[in-house]
């Protein structure tokens, strides 16, 4: 029951069985998930970002490359970021070459995340659709469709009859914009976002990394052109490497060493309706509007939209988009109408100039970057940690990652799914 | 040369006329296809200054003939259609000071009234058309839902909607909707 | 009692009774009434099930806040789940139903998971169900998710109305409570205008039930009196059952009116809710207090209940909560109702007061036990008994009912909504939201005040401040300043030593030892621990369970409820429909409809029709006999290369373009030169963006000296229109450049065929022959003998000799009649988008199938079309980097099978011949494809690495999605007329 | 911010109304200004936390570029202008 950490504590390993007992010590044996430790003065690696893929980055850093004198510095609580704020779905089904076996590789991590962190973050592979309503939709769908497929990934294009009989409730006969079919991808889903975070937290603090909530990072101290160390609202840490993962707030980090990045700062709104008893099984996607929504395990329809379209670090948005999200539901299900929506809420996202991401080295030489992971950053976490560990470690990009370079648009090698250039609020 | 009958399509041929809601007759609304006659979109040049006394110029002289919509830019309106050659005469006068694109196929008018008539275009537009501040005589270009239209107030309870000829049934039809808690006669021109 | 109904008093009409079921059995109650307070009235308490535990649960508040009373009401379409019993208005023909019990509220078998709750703690899903790893999705999440929810939605569409309105004001008035209504009262005596918006279907919020007098008055006359001016004042509109639910920028604040939601025989020409968003240029939120529950155990049986809702039913429903209460308070509240039950008639049983120095004043006949607390209720589906520890020892006192007063807390959601954060008051004990802010001002027991008199005062002196700022410099308070004579309850965040589960969120069966493994697990940040209990996530977003978590929290993390903070106040105050939020905007008129002047015309001639986004265009024109699709697309295509056709391209964009440094302007838009373009001459434009990409194509034309035409493609006309205005207004304000959309001013007609130009003839006045009238020629023409004037394009898409003629939209079917009329002895047909695509493959032209956003000029060809000697052009600079020079970059070229019988389809990529399928053997893929009855064969338009240098190699168009894999050749992307013979004519 | 914005030809109107474009700090750099100018101009962004410009389009108003200024954590707007008028305040 009780496996040996790294660092001498012990963390107690979760299972059926531990529940049992310690429901019968009245569950007065508990241990905290992870520790509160005081910063040490040097680091080998910091991470400054206690979000999805900061932590982790500090867990594959640990357990892959066995680098455990690492510090994730977060200036809220664990997860407090878009880690805890996103709509929790998981796909695969992109179309670029720099991104499909990217993400791809995630979601192979994600298939064994759970056992492999011993964390139940409920993992559900209920099938992501994305409806089509037109021939020209149809085409790309199949071209991304056969992308997948090149590279091994599940994707199959349905015909209305079928999107009908699996999800009979749309609206099909009496749509603006009637639904033709569908690109699904069946291994795509949904994850219990919070526990991503806390799994990797109490995987990382196991292998004794240490993960500091309620430290900010207010400056990064640099001597002869490299970073020493970050000055942070609990006193100066040193590091050996820095490596920065704030997603939403990259370009406020970055401007502490005058590094500007390719990226804005825009808010993603996202809702959840009142629990309700099952309702849509799968992850489903509006091609003639701005909707997606999936079902959460407690019964809220978890959804959402397009960006508000304006730089914010806010997080919270505007009616107009709100009433634009609604709108785009109804039309797809128009059994939704009567259905309460409890709560809205926004996510600062990190917009890159062509929507894909960015794990690089930067100018300074030991720096390092994670970010521009525009809205599709949760569903990354496994793969972007994995792959920023490696670029850490070794000094060199993980293989599936080696396109997420910032130079690549001075260079005119930009990764571009949507096709709509560097205007961020359109990707 | 072929037979040809100068056959005029009228943009609201199509939609639905007659009256529709409650029964209301007090809070009524009125809801009419205006003439097709002209719409001239003027548009300053570059530097030319105050055109306020001359934009007139080249309208009927009806009430609110001229309607500016933003700097240097006007909808002149009237029930008269002009032929290309008419526009062309008054392009003259503008000569060097603003260009005249004719619109007279291309936006459409609709006329609203009734008592209840703020209550229902606040439905669509987020313009306070209150009179204190929306005064007769007075236009704004505005989304009306989903559309957008140029809306002027033409009377203590009237107004007049121009929108773009392709989405004219479905502002038409959206007005209809809006109105149904008053009562509603819709006449189209056909 | 066999009713709980008293037999006077209260706000209802005894005159007007209401008929409604309770899962399925028949009810009776009075307008005036809630769903639950007629609930009450016919002794049923018991309402409804937890969500995780299954324990019985029965109607705890009166008001937004119940977490409990969740009841679905309605019937097919109208089925609406998780509806709060308190906020229902009750009506006859009200169906309701109780929810999250099988097979029946009274006998629910789930509620065995109350025997497992010691291994259903917080979070014991994260611990386990991991192995063996395929059964989670298998057994256990089904499991779970079956569990999910509480109540069940409908499928069926909702057959009622929505609509949304604006409506703007000086001053929005939040809540028409003591408050309120005076806020209200100051602004519409100083002229304002003014709105004012109460959640409830009677204004007046707590006077509707307070029995105490103010002043001289009592509160019902000083209710009535201030609601009677302002309903006479024409400044003022009042609201009701409209929920503010959130506060936007700009001061614009969200709200919901119920608009027939209170009758089951709904009129069609009226919306059943209405959405408002209200422009405010300033608001006052007086949106009351909230009382807060006391969490010991067993405090969630039925028969407990919030003791201001006591009051509630009490006064305004003349409903019993029981025969027998015990009140359990730890401030004055407490004594009021206990005043009010026993005015009422009814047996208190003791005032079970946490305070030792419990309130002296007390003259009623109840017991009062200072320094005691309520360690237990006892009971199963109603509440029998509690157990009250007096003096350290334990005294069990039979009950029916019990009251819980716990202090309040101000309802500050609205205040928070834009990011100010609640600051914990000593003095209070409770969270404040800073009192003003721009644009809004809190007032009354939102801000913290008690008693009534001074509530009216508050909101009265802040509604005239906040009018003296907006410039009515005269406005005056409506009713005289007061102290505030409330006294502030101690806080009792929990009793220690309750047997039962004390409940904290009643709704996600989160109890006191949840929040104490979540702080010994780690998760003691308030967020976290929302987020691993669940506490505050339910339908009630934690309105009763925030406070004492706050307070629980504190006390095991060993600090002051300011250190833990609230979690974010975010929309919606209360939940809010889709219906509400769509408003009209949905089905067939989910987005407008945008139509051709050609679309009468083409629907005579039978076509069918597709979106093109909001345009619908005729996609083909089927003929008797035709059954296929491809029938009619194939003739089309013949007829139109041997005879002739017509075809509507109305929907393209087409702009207006003026000024003397209009060329200048052009020549800086497209890549290619416009500077020099000669009056009565159009050209194909290439449009970049600054990242050197192409953006849109189109063709210009120079109409005169400084008048050009411009075209866009269908989809990019709006896009185009707003950049160029960008560049026009932001990048080159110098230019003398202005623009005008046309695109509905004129119906454009593509007349394509060798015998166009004869059956033009037939309608153009000038000369139109080849010398008179080349290829690219652009010009106004006479028609019909000076009957009509039009423009005259010689542009061709389909390769053949073509024309596109523009007339105004009114007269576009007439003239279309009579071209074909004309064309009808030379064979003339129309076509549609369909045919177009067709022959544009054939010749090679590009659409947006290709021009996707990630090609330059070169991948299409089109290398010499961009100048090198201009000195500027928008996407000029960004053009020489590297990767869009690169050799590998995907170039355009056609794709036929080698086997004629075989074919292809769009999307399809293409690997080099006998190369295994992977991305990194990824050549390419299909952009455009058609069956060309010309050619006899599949063909296609691709992007391919290095395509043009592979004209000639065999290749696999691979499209595993439908497991059809064609061998193909690459070939030279004109696959018809390459000498462009038939365009000249 | 963005619920309603005071266009200063139209008034006050509704973000609906309104295409916004991004960042209005930065300007177009000369023809030859070499690669990294407009690799600057056309990639990267201030995108600060605090105030900042943007270009806001009156797309179904008046059809004038406007430039916003406002705070990108409060959403505050301070001031709109047109943006051939720079300079000249609403």
């Amino acid at each position: 029951m009780i496996a040996p950490s790294s660092h001498g504590e012990s963390i107690m390993r979760y299972s059926a069985f531990s529940v049992f007992l310690n429901a019968l010590r009245a569950n007065k044996s508990w241990q905290p998930a992870w520790r509160s430790p005081v910063p040490k003065n040097h680091y080998d690696v910091i991470i400054v970002g206690g979000g999805g893929h900061g932590l982790s980055t500090a867990y594959y850093l640990a357990k892959e490359f066995g680098i455990t004198n690492v510090a994730v510095l977060e200036k809220g609580y664990v997860g407090s970021g878009n880690v805890g704020r996103n709509t929790t779905i998981i796909r695969s089904n992109y179309l670029l070459q720099g991104n499909n076996p990217f993400y791809e590789l995630s979601m192979k991590l994600w298939e064994g995340l759970e056992q492999d962190f011993n964390f139940n973050a409920m993992v559900s592979q209920r099938g992501v659709l994305n409806l089509y309503h037109s021939d020209a939709q149809r085409d790309a769908y199949t071209r991304r469709g056969n992308a997948m497929r090149l590279h091994g990934v599940d994707a199959d294009l349905l015909d209305r009859n079928t999107v009908r009989q699996m999800l009979p409730f749309l609206d099909f006969d009496n749509a603006r914009f009637p639904i033709q079919g569908a690109l699904m991808q069946k291994r795509g889903g949904t994850v219990r976002h919070d526990a991503v975070a806390w799994g990797y937290a109490r995987g990382a603090d196991s292998r004794g990394v240490d993960i500091i909530q309620n430290c900010e990072v207010t400056g990064i101290r640099r001597e002869n052109g490299r970073v020493v160390g970050v000055e942070t609202s609990q006193g100066f840490i040193g590091c050996g490497k820095l490596a920065l993962a704030a997603a939403g707030n990259s370009t406020v980090v970055a401007d502490m060493v005058d590094m500007k990045l390719p990226i804005e700062s825009h808010v993603l709104q996202a809702f959840v309706s009142e629990g309700l008893k099952p309702f849509i099984d799968n992850v489903v996607t509006f091609g003639a509007g701005h909707f997606y929504v999936s079902q959460s395990d407690k019964g809220g329809l978890v959804f959402g939209g397009d960006i508000d379209g304006y730089n914010s670090y806010a997080q919270r948005g505007n009616l107009a988009t709100v009433e634009h999200v609604a709108e785009a539901g109804v039309a797809l299900i128009p059994a939704l109408s009567r259905v309460r929506v409890l709560r809205s809420w926004g996510g600062v996202m990190d917009m890159s100039m062509d929507g894909s991401p960015i794990i690089d080295r930067t100018h300074i030489d030991n720096l390092y970057l994670n970010a521009g992971w525009c809205y599709g950053g949760f569903k990354a976490t496994p793969a972007s940690g994995f792959c920023y560990a490696h670029l850490i470690a070794r000094n060199q990009p993980h293989d599936t990652a080696r396109a997420f370079r910032l130079d690549r648009f001075s260079r005119g090698r930009m990764i571009d799914e949507k096709g709509v250039g560097s205007q961020p609020n359109l990707h | 040369m072929v037979d040809f009958a100068l056959l005029h399509r009228c943009a609201l041929a199509g939609a639905r006329s007659g009256s529709f809601g409650a029964s209301s007759m007090t809070a009524r609304i009125t809801l009419g296809a205006l003439p097709e006659g002209h719409v001239l979109q003027v548009l300053a040049a570059h530097g030319s200054g105050g055109l306020q006394n001359l934009i007139p110029q080249i309208g009927d002289g009806a009430p609110h003939a001229v309607r500016p919509y933003g700097p240097g830019q006007w909808f002149v309106v009237g029930d008269a259609p002009l032929s290309a050659a008419d526009i062309a005469g008054k392009a003259t006068l503008l000569a060097g000071k603003a260009s005249i694109a004719d619109q007279g196929h291309g936006r459409v008018r609709i006329g609203i009234s009734g008592a209840s008539v703020e209550a229902v275009l606040a439905k669509g537009t987020a313009v306070d058309l209150d009179r204190a501040n929306f005064a007769i005589g007075h236009s704004a270009m505005t989304l009306i839902g989903h559309i957008s239209a140029l809306i002027t107030r033409t009377d203590v309870d009237s107004f007049e909607l121009m929108v773009l000829r392709g989405f004219a049934e479905s502002l038409w039809d959206e007005l209809l909707q809006m109105s149904l808690e008053f009562g509603v006669n819709a006449k189209t021109a056909g | 009692m066999s009713s709980f109904r008293l037999s006077r008093g209260g706000r209802i009409d005894r005159a007007k009774p209401l008929h409604f079921t309770f899962d399925g059995k028949p009810m009776q109650g009075f307008a005036g009434d809630t769903l639950a307070s007629a609930l009450l009235a016919n002794g049923r308490q018991l309402v409804g099930r937890s969500f995780k535990y299954h324990r019985p649960r029965g109607i705890l508040t009166a008001g937004a806040a119940e977490p409990n009373a969740l009841v679905t009401i309605g019937e097919g379409g109208r089925t609406e789940a998780n509806t709060r019993a308190t906020l229902v208005e009750l009506y006859s023909g009200l169906t309701a139903r109780s929810q999250n019990r099988w097979p029946s509220v009274d006998f629910d078998l789930g509620a065995i998971n109350s025997l497992l709750s010691p291994f259903l703690g917080a979070g014991f899903y994260y611990k386990t169900f991991m192995w063996p790893a395929a059964f989670w999705e298998t057994v256990y999440e089904p499991i779970i998710r079956k569990a999910a929810g509480l109540g069940r939605a409908t499928y069926e569409p909702d057959p009622d109305a929505y609509e949304k309105c604006w409506a703007h004001c000086d001053l929005l008035v939040i809540g028409a409570g003591p408050a309120g209504l005076a806020a209200a009262l100051t602004a519409g005596r100083a002229g304002a205008r003014v709105i004012l918006a109460d959640e409830g279907f009677e204004p007046g919020g707590s006077l509707l039930a307070e029995t105490a007098a103010i002043g001289e008055k009592a509160a019902d006359d000083v209710l009535g009196e201030t609601f009677a001016e302002l309903a006479s004042l024409p400044n003022v509109r009042i609201f009701s059952r409209t929920t503010v639910f959130g506060w936007y920028d700009g001061n614009v604040f969200g709200a919901v009116e119920s608009v027939q939601k209170n009758t089951a025989s709904i009129d069609p020409n009226r919306p059943v809710e209405r959405l408002w968003r209200i422009a405010a240029k300033h608001a006052i939120l007086a949106s009351g207090a909230e009382e807060r529950p006391l969490v010991f155990g067993g405090n969630d049986i039925p028969g407990v209940m919030m003791g201001g809702a006591m009051r509630s039913y009490l006064n305004r429903q003349a409903v019993a909560p029981g025969k027998r209460t015990v009140i359990f308070t730890n401030d004055e509240s407490g004594y009021r109702t206990a005043t009010d039950l026993e005015a009422a008639g009814l047996e208190v049983a003791a005032i079970v007061d946490a305070r030792h120095s419990a309130a002296s004043s007390w003259s009623g006949r109840a017991p009062v036990f200072p320094g005691a607390v309520v360690q237990d209720a006892k009971g199963g589906k109603a509440l029998t008994s509690v157990t009250v520890i007096k003096d350290g020892a334990p005294v069990t006192i039979k009950a029916d009912a019990l009251a819980m007063a716990g202090g309040w807390s101000p309802i500050i959601h609205l205040a928070c909504h834009r990011g100010a954060k609640p600051i914990w008051s000593d003095a209070k004990a409770a969270f404040l939201a800073p009192e003003t802010q721009d644009g809004l001002t809190i007032a009354g027991s939102a801000a913290g005040l008690g008693a009534t008199e001074a509530c009216l005062a508050d909101g009265a002196e802040k509604a005239a401040r906040a009018l003296r700022a907006l410039g009515f410099s005269h406005a005056s308070p409506a009713f005289v300043a007061a102290i505030d004579t409330a006294t502030v309850a101690k806080p009792l965040w929990y009793v220690r030593g309750a047997k039962g589960k004390a409940f904290v969120d009643y709704q996600n069966d989160v109890h006191l030892k949840d929040l104490g493994l979540a702080v010994s697990e780690g998760y003691g940040h308030v967020e976290l621990a929302k987020r691993y209990t669940t506490n505050g996530m339910a339908s009630d977003q934690g309105k009763l369970s925030n406070i004492n978590a706050i307070g629980i929290l504190a006390e095991a993390r060993k600090v002051s409820p300011a250190d833990v903070g609230t979690t974010t106040f975010r929309p919606f105050y209360t939940p809010l429909s889709f219906g509400a939020l769509t408003g009209a905007s949905k089905g067939r008129h989910f987005q407008p409809v945008r139509k051709s002047p050609l679309h009468d015309w083409a629907t005579k001639n039978g076509a069918v029709f597709v979106e093109t986004g909001l345009w619908y265009r005729s996609s083909w024109f089927p003929m008797a006999g035709e059954t296929k699709w491809r029938e009619s697309v194939d003739r089309e295509v013949l007829n139109v290369r041997q005879n002739a056709g017509i075809c509507d391209v109305s929907t393209l964009g087409k702009i207006e373009i003026f000024g003397k440094d209009a060329a200048e302007f052009l020549n800086r838009i497209y890549c290619n030169a416009f500077l020099k373009l000669p009056v009565g001459k159009a050209r194909y434009g290439l449009m970049l963006r600054e990242d050197g990409l192409i953006y849109d194509d189109g063709t210009t034309s120079r109409l005169s000296e400084n008048h050009f035409f411009m075209t866009t493609t269908t989809a990019y006309a709006a896009g185009v229109m707003n950049h160029l205005e960008f560049c026009a207004q932001a990048l080159w304000p110098d230019l003398d450049v202005q623009f005008a959309s046309s695109t509905d001013q004129w119906a454009q007609i593509a007349v394509a065929g060798p015998k166009s130009r004869t059956i033009l003839h037939a309608l153009v006045d000038d000369d139109i022959s080849d010398a008179a009238f080349p290829f690219l020629g652009a010009r106004q023409v006479s028609l019909f003998d000076g009957k009509l004037t039009g423009r005259l394009f010689r542009i061709s898409f389909s390769g053949e000799l073509a024309y596109e003629l523009a007339v105004p939209a009114g007269y576009g079917e007439a003239v279309a009649d009579a071209i074909m009329a004309a064309g009808k002895p030379h064979g003339i047909c129309p076509y549609g988008v369909e045919a177009l695509g067709v022959m544009r493959i054939e010749k090679g032209h590009v659409t947006h199938s290709e021009i996707n956003g990630t090609v330059v000029p070169a991948d299409l060809g089109f290398a010499k079309m961009v100048s090198p000697t201009k000195p500027d052009f928008i996407g000029k600079a960004m053009l020489s980097r590297e990767g869009m020079v690169a050799q590998d970059r995907p170039s355009l070229v056609g794709v036929k099978p080698l086997d004629p019988a075989t074919t292809f389809k769009t999307g399809s990529h293409i690997l080099s011949d006998g190369a295994t399928p992977s991305l990194e053997n990824d050549q390419g893929y299909v952009t455009s494809s058609c069956y060309s009855p010309n050619l006899g064969s599949t063909i296609g338009l691709a992007l391919v690495k290095h395509g043009p240098k592979r004209h000639g190699e065999h290749v696999t168009v691979w499209n595993d999605l439908r497991n059809e894999y064609t061998r193909a050749v690459l070939c030279s992307p004109v696959f018809f007329d390459p000498e462009n013979g038939k365009l000249h004519g | 911010m963005a619920s309603l914005i005071a266009c200063p030809h139209c008034g006050p109107r509704p973000k609906e109304e309104f295409t916004v474009r991004g960042d209005a700090g930065i300007s177009r750099p000369a023809p030859d200004a070499g690669e990294n100018a407009w690799y600057v101009y056309v990639y990267l962004r201030d995108n600060p936390r605090g105030r900042h410009k943007e270009h806001w389009h009156h797309t179904s108003g008046c059809r004038r570029w406007l430039i916003v200024e406002r705070d990108t954590v409060t959403h505050a707007v301070y001031a709109v202008v047109d943006a051939a008028a720079q300079g000249e305040t609403a």
